[in-house]
């Protein structure tokens, strides 16, 4: 082999390097587009074009059944109107405070869950089904089971009663918004009162969130004890011959070898949590005072109870923002800022 | 550690199958089981699920396309054919209501179809969102349930309804049902829909052994906001809830100011607010405010985790001692077992004596039907005194004819039925108000329960 | 015919400064056995998955066979490829995994299971061809890779640190197993490690590479004799070769700590065009020897290296009265070890110096050059 | 297992086994409050009456419920099976690619079909209806699959990507040199190791897609064609509830998803163990 033979397959060129260009793309990406395209085209109308289309309709006229796409004028008044409503910002407040403490509670449980359901030699398939049933059911129903459990003076109150704890919480019927800080924000936004509702963790929701966590816990659960099970056992050994104790060996160990799955289960919980309608309306519908209404009740009594389809539209796009504020940068740093 | 078994996909397969086999098998039964009206309707759909084409079937039942086209040729007579309503009335006593005006309907087009689709949820709230895609995508059911007064006005403004005027000129409704009540059904001189009954809004139940308990009188007609409010007081002195209330759903909330609101302002004052020629600025609408929150101090705890049939059943069980709810209470509190007038008794709202707050259902008619000749008969027969009698029996409410023979009627529904023809009558907001109007005061009266600002809370009324 | 080119290839990672293969130009011959060898992140993997096309080239190119096949998808390459972590389909039999790629190909159920039964036999796989990757050992694992690959029959075999997994007996056993049986197929082969003893085993030619750089390729013994820079000389061979750097050069020698060692004409000519005034020197360890106290270069012994036969004496070089932190290496034979702590004097063979230049690292000795 | 093992001691499997019933009768009392609301008479099935035991068994609620749900229940079968599968196969291939076959602007376009998850469904239903009408799926299983395969996709998308990016690529890169193509080693080496991708998105798309009420209703008006939630939802009128059938009827409708978890359930964590290469 000597290097003269070389510079001839460049200058002749080879039968197969004499294919256009289109045709070498074709080759090395036709199977990315085969299956890529389909999908990027039905998304593009149902996810994109659709979010194009409610755009458009939240800066229209639009109220009543009768389809008017009319710029509004000034043409962000339904934005400006609905930011202003005190409905609208309590919604707000109440979406991020579920989000966080359901995210949290569900992530906590699920992950103790799997835990011990990994660990427990018998049974295992029993627990997993038990406290992955409440899955299963549809959120119409329980919403009003959890209802009833939350009932102060008949529900769950009763069994811890009974359990000789002296507390009698006012579950969903609580209307206090506990560490209210608009009074201190509002000192510090120029143009003085914006905020038309009290910044606090509504008492209220937490019962929402436990019936929430109940009800996705088990989802939960079931990944992590998907990620459990890929843990190698050497791993276990060695960090009980580092002198790890159980509790150290989960946090420090087994927790960061679970991280994709935490990924999966926070965007998926996520979404669900900040798409939550069906729950919430069936168990404490707007709360009182706003205590538990959520941007999802909202968008859906503006658009089909008020008719006021603009109005609806316009808080759908604010959900979407607020999930972008929330998602896009987070998406970014895992998918595009950092590994290629 | 053992690998994935190759079985492993094969076992999940059979398991899929396994599923797929049982849905086949309810598949059978369930066509042997449907209701007559049904059956060839959902046979034509299992099949053509079956074949998986099921494009194929939508012509069935879009009535854009021409369904006259195939089977009238049959049967030349106009009573042919499908009729789809649309309700929100799928279960216990409702759907046995809507059950009479199907068989009602039948009887006078023997050869007809109906398409029975019922969406419930939400107090006709997700029923009401389907209505509106459909009439986005222009698939219309043929009739479908709706109120009076501002429930009309987007349908009018979408102009997806049709004028019904000739029913009630054909069949003589204009001389046997309230004037006030068809009054509430037009707009322009035209009539758009047909009622199939009326419920009573500003209704006070009240449980008798309580009151006794605490040394409160029973309520009679001249009651007053002034002695309402000293009873709660005197019943809270005792250690008695006062008011139950299903604060769960944002309407029974409502309703509670709506029916004191009533009182405070009478019936024209009523009608000068809904019609827009008195503020909602008013010192009277302050009043009932004030009032509004001075009640609300008296209300069940529980009431945000309670809906409004709880809210009853509370009443019924002692619980609590008032409950302002229409009159479909009735029918819940006669379920539990309450016997009338003696566990339980009922007034108007304070200072709603003689004043017939009027909650009622109606059909309308879309207005490209191809059945617009089924839609008469459908709606000809439901303002029949013998349907409207059956169909109130069951819904527990009146009849809006008043030539309808009410002995048939149990004691409460006879008394509304007679004062439905004698009252005043005022058209609920609650119910059928405007529905940009409606969210606007159901979002004030939220704000309101716990704030009492009644500075604020007139403001965004008369700023809708 | 397997011969393999690069001319000019060149890999850049997206987003990266700092190209991973610089203008690699190599050709390996038909049947060869070809080493790719230097530290990690030298750029001897980016340089195997570009021949292999798992990695795009993002200028020059690279031919097999003298086919350019820069643009070509692995599977049009006729390769085969031994994974450092065997990358064995964890679904499959030992058999499938082995007759995968026949499957693919559409070879006759019937050769491929003789194909596969004669590799398994060759490799001594007969009695696990049912088993699945997990329940073999590392050793088997690795077989069944080769296996793989054996199968194939391909041009060229492409090797990536396949014995890396694998204890150290087992490393040295298979070592010779694989140069074994490449020199009974003939087919040329692509082997990549960062074990220069590996290297110097296996290899026809070794082809050492530094930061994406190709530093040198030869044959093992023109390696280590004539090492062309300093960084060949200091990986290559073990324990590798002693280097002074910057010693003074005055008149005709260089000082090393205190010891001059005579420089040859034409090397002082070339260190006067360079108009450079210090140089590196490199002396093996088996090149010094242990002269008596104050002749040749001053070391303080820090360990010893016990090998049997003979024995490495390390030891830190006393560099104007300093220890310097760079450790020399010093082979003794029979008696003559010495205590730690003592100091002793290496003194070179003479003839057996290799001389760089400081300022390029290059070679200065007059040596068959390139 | 050894005794070494945090978590393995007996003690701890002791605290662990107890741990486990405490919550496991906790996460049971909602289950217990339906079940017994839904054995009782309507009137006695209430908040007031939750905790109590039912006085005689009446079965009319469970009767009233199966009348009404068994023929939509078919639907929702023929719905969710073709949906679940078609979601969770394209999932997998566009996970496949994302997590395997990356090219420039991979990364963004993956960011930005995952956003596609979060809108809120309200929203969409009028557009949705149109389109449908447009290519003439609307009121059909056919339609309403379609719905649910597009916004399944991106979940499943994310579901198979994570779980792709657990397995070593080296395999794919060995398929590659052993000459298969992208699409051979798709079905013959990725396939084969993707069942726990499966059951994880096909759990979940079986779950949200058997318990969608919002998109049943407004693609299908025809109540013969709907899905089982919608006739759930109908078990309640509107002013007069019955919640024994209710209850009932939402154990009714439980009971494939339950099914699905028991019967995958155990595979979900074993395939994983055996799936993975390390």
């Amino acid at each position: 082999m000597t290097t003269n033979a070389l510079p001839q397959s460049r200058i002749g060129p080879q039968p197969k390097r004499a294919r256009t260009s289109l045709s070498r793309f074709l080759e090395r990406n036709g199977f990315r587009i085969l299956v890529l395209g389909p999908t990027l085209l039905v998304l593009g109308i149902f996810v994109y074009g659709f979010i194009a289309y409610t755009a458009r309709v939240s800066v229209s006229q639009w109220q009543g059944l009768a389809v008017n796409l009319e710029p509004n004028d000034p043409l962000m008044s339904t934005y400006s109107e609905m930011l202003a409503s005190p409905r609208f910002q309590a919604d707000i407040r109440n979406i991020t405070i579920f989000t966080v403490l359901f995210l949290t509670l569900a992530v906590v449980l699920g992950f103790v869950l799997a835990i011990l359901v990994h660990n427990s030699l018998r049974s295992r398939g029993l627990f997993r089904g038990v406290f992955l049933f409440p899955y299963s059911l549809s959120f119409i129903v329980t919403g009003v089971v959890w209802r009833w459990i939350f009932t102060p003076s008949t529900g769950v109150n009763l069994i811890l009663d009974r359990l000789g704890i002296d507390a009698r919480p006012g579950w969903i019927t609580d209307p206090t918004v506990v560490g209210d800080v608009s009074g201190a924000l509002e000192t510090v936004v120029p143009g003085g009162d914006v905020i038309n509702t009290q910044l606090g963790i509504p008492l209220a929701l937490i019962a929402v969130v436990i019936a929430a966590s109940w009800q996705l816990a088990g989802f939960a659960m079931a990944i992590f004890l998907a990620g459990l099970a890929g843990i190698p056992e050497e791993l276990a050994e060695a960090a009980s011959l580092d002198g790890a104790k159980t509790r150290q060996y989960y946090w420090h160990v087994a927790m960061p070898q679970l991280r994709p799955m935490l990924v999966t289960i926070l965007v998926i919980l996520g979404h669900v949590s900040l798409k939550s309608f069906d729950l919430v309306v069936a168990m404490s519908g707007r709360g009182p005072g706003f205590a538990t209404d959520v941007p999802g009740i909202y968008v859906f009594e503006q658009t089909f109870r008020s008719l006021s389809f603009n109005t609806g539209a316009a808080a759908s796009i604010v959900m979407l923002l607020l999930v972008g504020i929330i998602i896009v940068p987070y998406l970014y740093r895992t998918y595009v800022g950092g590994k290629s | 550690m053992k690998a994935i078994p190759k079985t492993l996909s094969w076992k999940v397969l059979a398991a899929l199958l396994a599923l797929a086999l049982t849905a086949a098998a309810c598949g059978s039964d369930a066509e042997t089981t449907t209701t007559e009206a049904e059956v060839e309707n959902s046979e034509s759909a299992t099949d053509a699920d079956d074949g998986d084409e099921p494009t194929a079937e939508d012509d069935g039942d879009e009535p854009t396309a021409e369904d006259d086209g195939d089977e009238p040729t049959e049967d030349a007579t106009s009573s042919t054919g499908e009729l789809e309503i649309f309700s929100w009335w799928t279960s216990g006593s409702e759907d046995t209501a809507l059950q009479a005006l199907i068989s009602a309907f039948q009887a006078g087009a023997p050869n007809a179809d109906i398409i029975n689709g019922a969406v419930s949820g939400g107090g006709g709230a997700n029923a009401q969102a389907v209505l509106a895609t459909r009439i986005q995508g222009n698939d219309l059911p043929d009739t479908w349930q709706s109120g009076p007064g501002g429930r009309l006005t987007p349908y009018l403004e979408a102009d997806v309804i049709r004028p019904v005027t000739e029913v009630y000129d054909d069949a003589g409704f204009r001389d046997t049902m309230p004037a006030g009540l068809i009054e509430s059904l037009s707009v322009d001189g035209e009539i758009y829909a047909v009622a199939t009954g009326a419920h009573r809004g500003n209704n006070l139940w009240y449980n008798k052994a309580l009151l006794d308990g605490a040394g409160v009188d029973a309520p009679a007609g001249d009651y007053t906001n002034e002695q309402f409010l000293a009873d709660l007081a005197t019943l809270d002195a005792a250690g008695v809830t006062g008011l139950c209330l299903g604060a769960n759903q944002a309407f029974a909330v409502d309703e509670l100011f709506e029916n004191i609101l009533l009182g405070v302002v009478g019936p024209e004052g009523w009608a000068a607010l809904r019609d827009g020629d008195r503020s909602w600025d008013d010192p009277e609408v302050r009043e009932a405010a004030e009032i509004f929150g001075q009640v609300l101090d008296y209300v069940d705890p529980d009431a945000s985790a309670l809906t409004w049939d709880q809210a009853i059943l509370r009443l019924a069980d002692g619980t609590c001692a008032f409950n302002s709810m229409g009159d479909w209470a009735y029918g819940e509190l006669i379920n539990s077992g309450a016997v009338d007038n003696e566990d339980f008794g009922y007034v108007n709202q304070p200072g709603t004596d003689g004043v017939f707050m009027l909650v009622v259902d109606a059909f309308v008619v879309a207005k490209d039907t191809p059945n617009w000749d089924l839609a008469k008969v459908w709606l000809t027969e439901m303002g029949q005194p013998e349907t409207q009698l059956e169909f109130n029996i069951a819904k527990g409410a009146s009849p809006v004819r008043n030539d309808v023979d009410t002995s048939a009627l149990p004691p409460y529904q006879q008394g509304a039925a007679d004062a439905l023809a004698a009252d005043a009558t005022a058209l609920s907001i609650v119910h059928h108000g405007e529905p940009a109007f409606q969210t606007v005061m159901s979002e004030a009266v939220t704000i309101f329960a716990q704030t009492k600002d009644v500075e604020q809370f007139v403001q965004a009324l008369a700023s809708a | 015919m397997g011969d393999v080119a690069f001319r000019g290839a060149t890999r850049q990672y997206p987003g990266s400064d700092f190209r991973a293969v610089d203008e690699l130009d190599l050709d390996i011959e038909d049947g060869e056995f070809l080493v790719l060898v230097g530290p990690s992140g030298c750029g001897k993997s980016t340089s195997l998955r570009m021949l292999a096309g798992l990695e795009p080239v993002n200028s020059g190119t690279v031919s097999i066979g003298g086919r350019d096949v820069t643009d070509f998808a692995p599977r049009d390459r006729d390769i085969a490829m031994v994974f450092q972590n065997y990358a064995l389909y964890p679904h499959m039999s030992v058999a499938d995994n082995m007759a995968f790629a026949l499957k693919i190909g559409k070879v006759p159920k019937d050769e491929r299971t003789e194909r596969v039964g004669r590799a398994a036999k060759l490799l001594d796989l007969v009695d696990y061809v049912g088993r699945t990757p997990k329940a073999l050992s590392g050793g088997q694992r690795q077989r069944v890779a080769m296996g793989r690959a054996l199968v194939r029959k391909p041009e060229v075999f492409l090797m990536d640190e396949p014995l890396s997994n694998l204890d150290a007996k087992l490393r040295v056993q298979t070592r010779t197993e694989i140069s074994a049986l490449q020199r009974r197929l003939e087919t040329t082969t692509v082997y990549v490690t960062h074990d220069q003893v590996e290297a110097m085993t296996m290899g026809d030619r070794v082809a050492v590479l530094d930061r994406g750089t190709l530093q040198q390729v030869g044959s093992p013994q023109e390696l280590y004799k004539t090492p062309d820079n300093v960084f060949v000389a200091g990986f290559i061979g073990s324990p590798g070769m002693n280097l002074i750097h910057d010693a003074p050069v005055s008149g005709t020698t260089a000082n090393c700590a205190g010891f001059e060692i005579a420089l040859e004409r034409d090397i002082l000519g070339r260190i006067a065009s360079e108009n450079s005034e210090t140089v590196t020197i490199g002396l093996r360890p088996e090149h010094l020897t242990l002269g008596s106290e104050g002749v040749g270069i001053p070391l303080i012994v820090v360990g010893i290296e016990e090998l049997g036969a003979d024995a490495y004496i390390y030891g830190e070089l006393m560099e104007r009265g300093e220890r310097s932190s760079s450790l020399f290496a010093i082979r003794v034979q029979g008696e003559a070890r010495r205590r730690v702590g003592s100091t002793v004097w290496a003194s070179p063979i003479p003839g057996e110096t290799h001389v760089f230049s400081t300022k390029t690292g290059r070679r200065l000795n007059d040596s068959p050059r390139r | 297992m050894t005794d070494r093992k945090p978590g393995s001691n007996r003690k701890a499997r002791v605290v662990g086994l107890v741990a486990l019933s405490i919550l496991a009768v906790v996460f049971l009392t909602p289950v217990y409050v339906m079940v017994v609301a839904s054995v009782k008479p309507p009137n006695q099935a209430d908040a007031i009456y939750m905790w109590q035991l039912p006085e005689s068994l009446e079965t009319s609620g469970i009767e009233q419920a199966w009348a009404k749900l068994k023929p939509n229940f078919v639907n929702s079968l023929l719905l969710v099976l073709p949906a679940t599968i078609i979601s969770s196969t394209i999932g997998a291939l566009n996970g496949f690619i994302f997590a395997k076959m990356p090219f420039r602007g991979s990364n963004v376009l993956f960011a930005s079909l995952l956003l596609g998850m979060f809108i809120p469904y309200q929203v969409v239903l009028i557009p949705i209806v149109r389109f449908l009408q447009y290519v003439n799926l609307y009121g059909s299983i056919s339609g309403l699959i379609l719905v649910h395969v597009v916004y399944g996709i991106p979940i499943t998308t994310l579901i198979f990507r994570n779980y792709y990016e657990q397995i070593p690529s080296e395999i794919l890169e060995a398929s590659q040199v052993d000459g298969a193509t992208p699409f051979q080693a798709f079905t013959r080496l990725m396939l084969p190791l993707s069942l726990p991708g499966f059951v994880v998105a096909g759990i979940f798309q079986f779950t949200n897609i058997w318990n969608d009420f919002i998109f049943g209703i407004t693609v299908i008006p025809d109540p013969a064609k709907q899905p089982i939630t919608v006739a759930l939802n109908n078990l309640s009128g509107t002013l007069s509830i019955e919640w024994n059938a209710v209850m009932a009827g939402a154990l009714i409708a439980a009971i494939p998803t339950a099914l699905v978890y028991v019967v995958l359930g155990k595979y979900f964590v074993q395939g994983l163990t055996s799936g993975s290469v390390k």
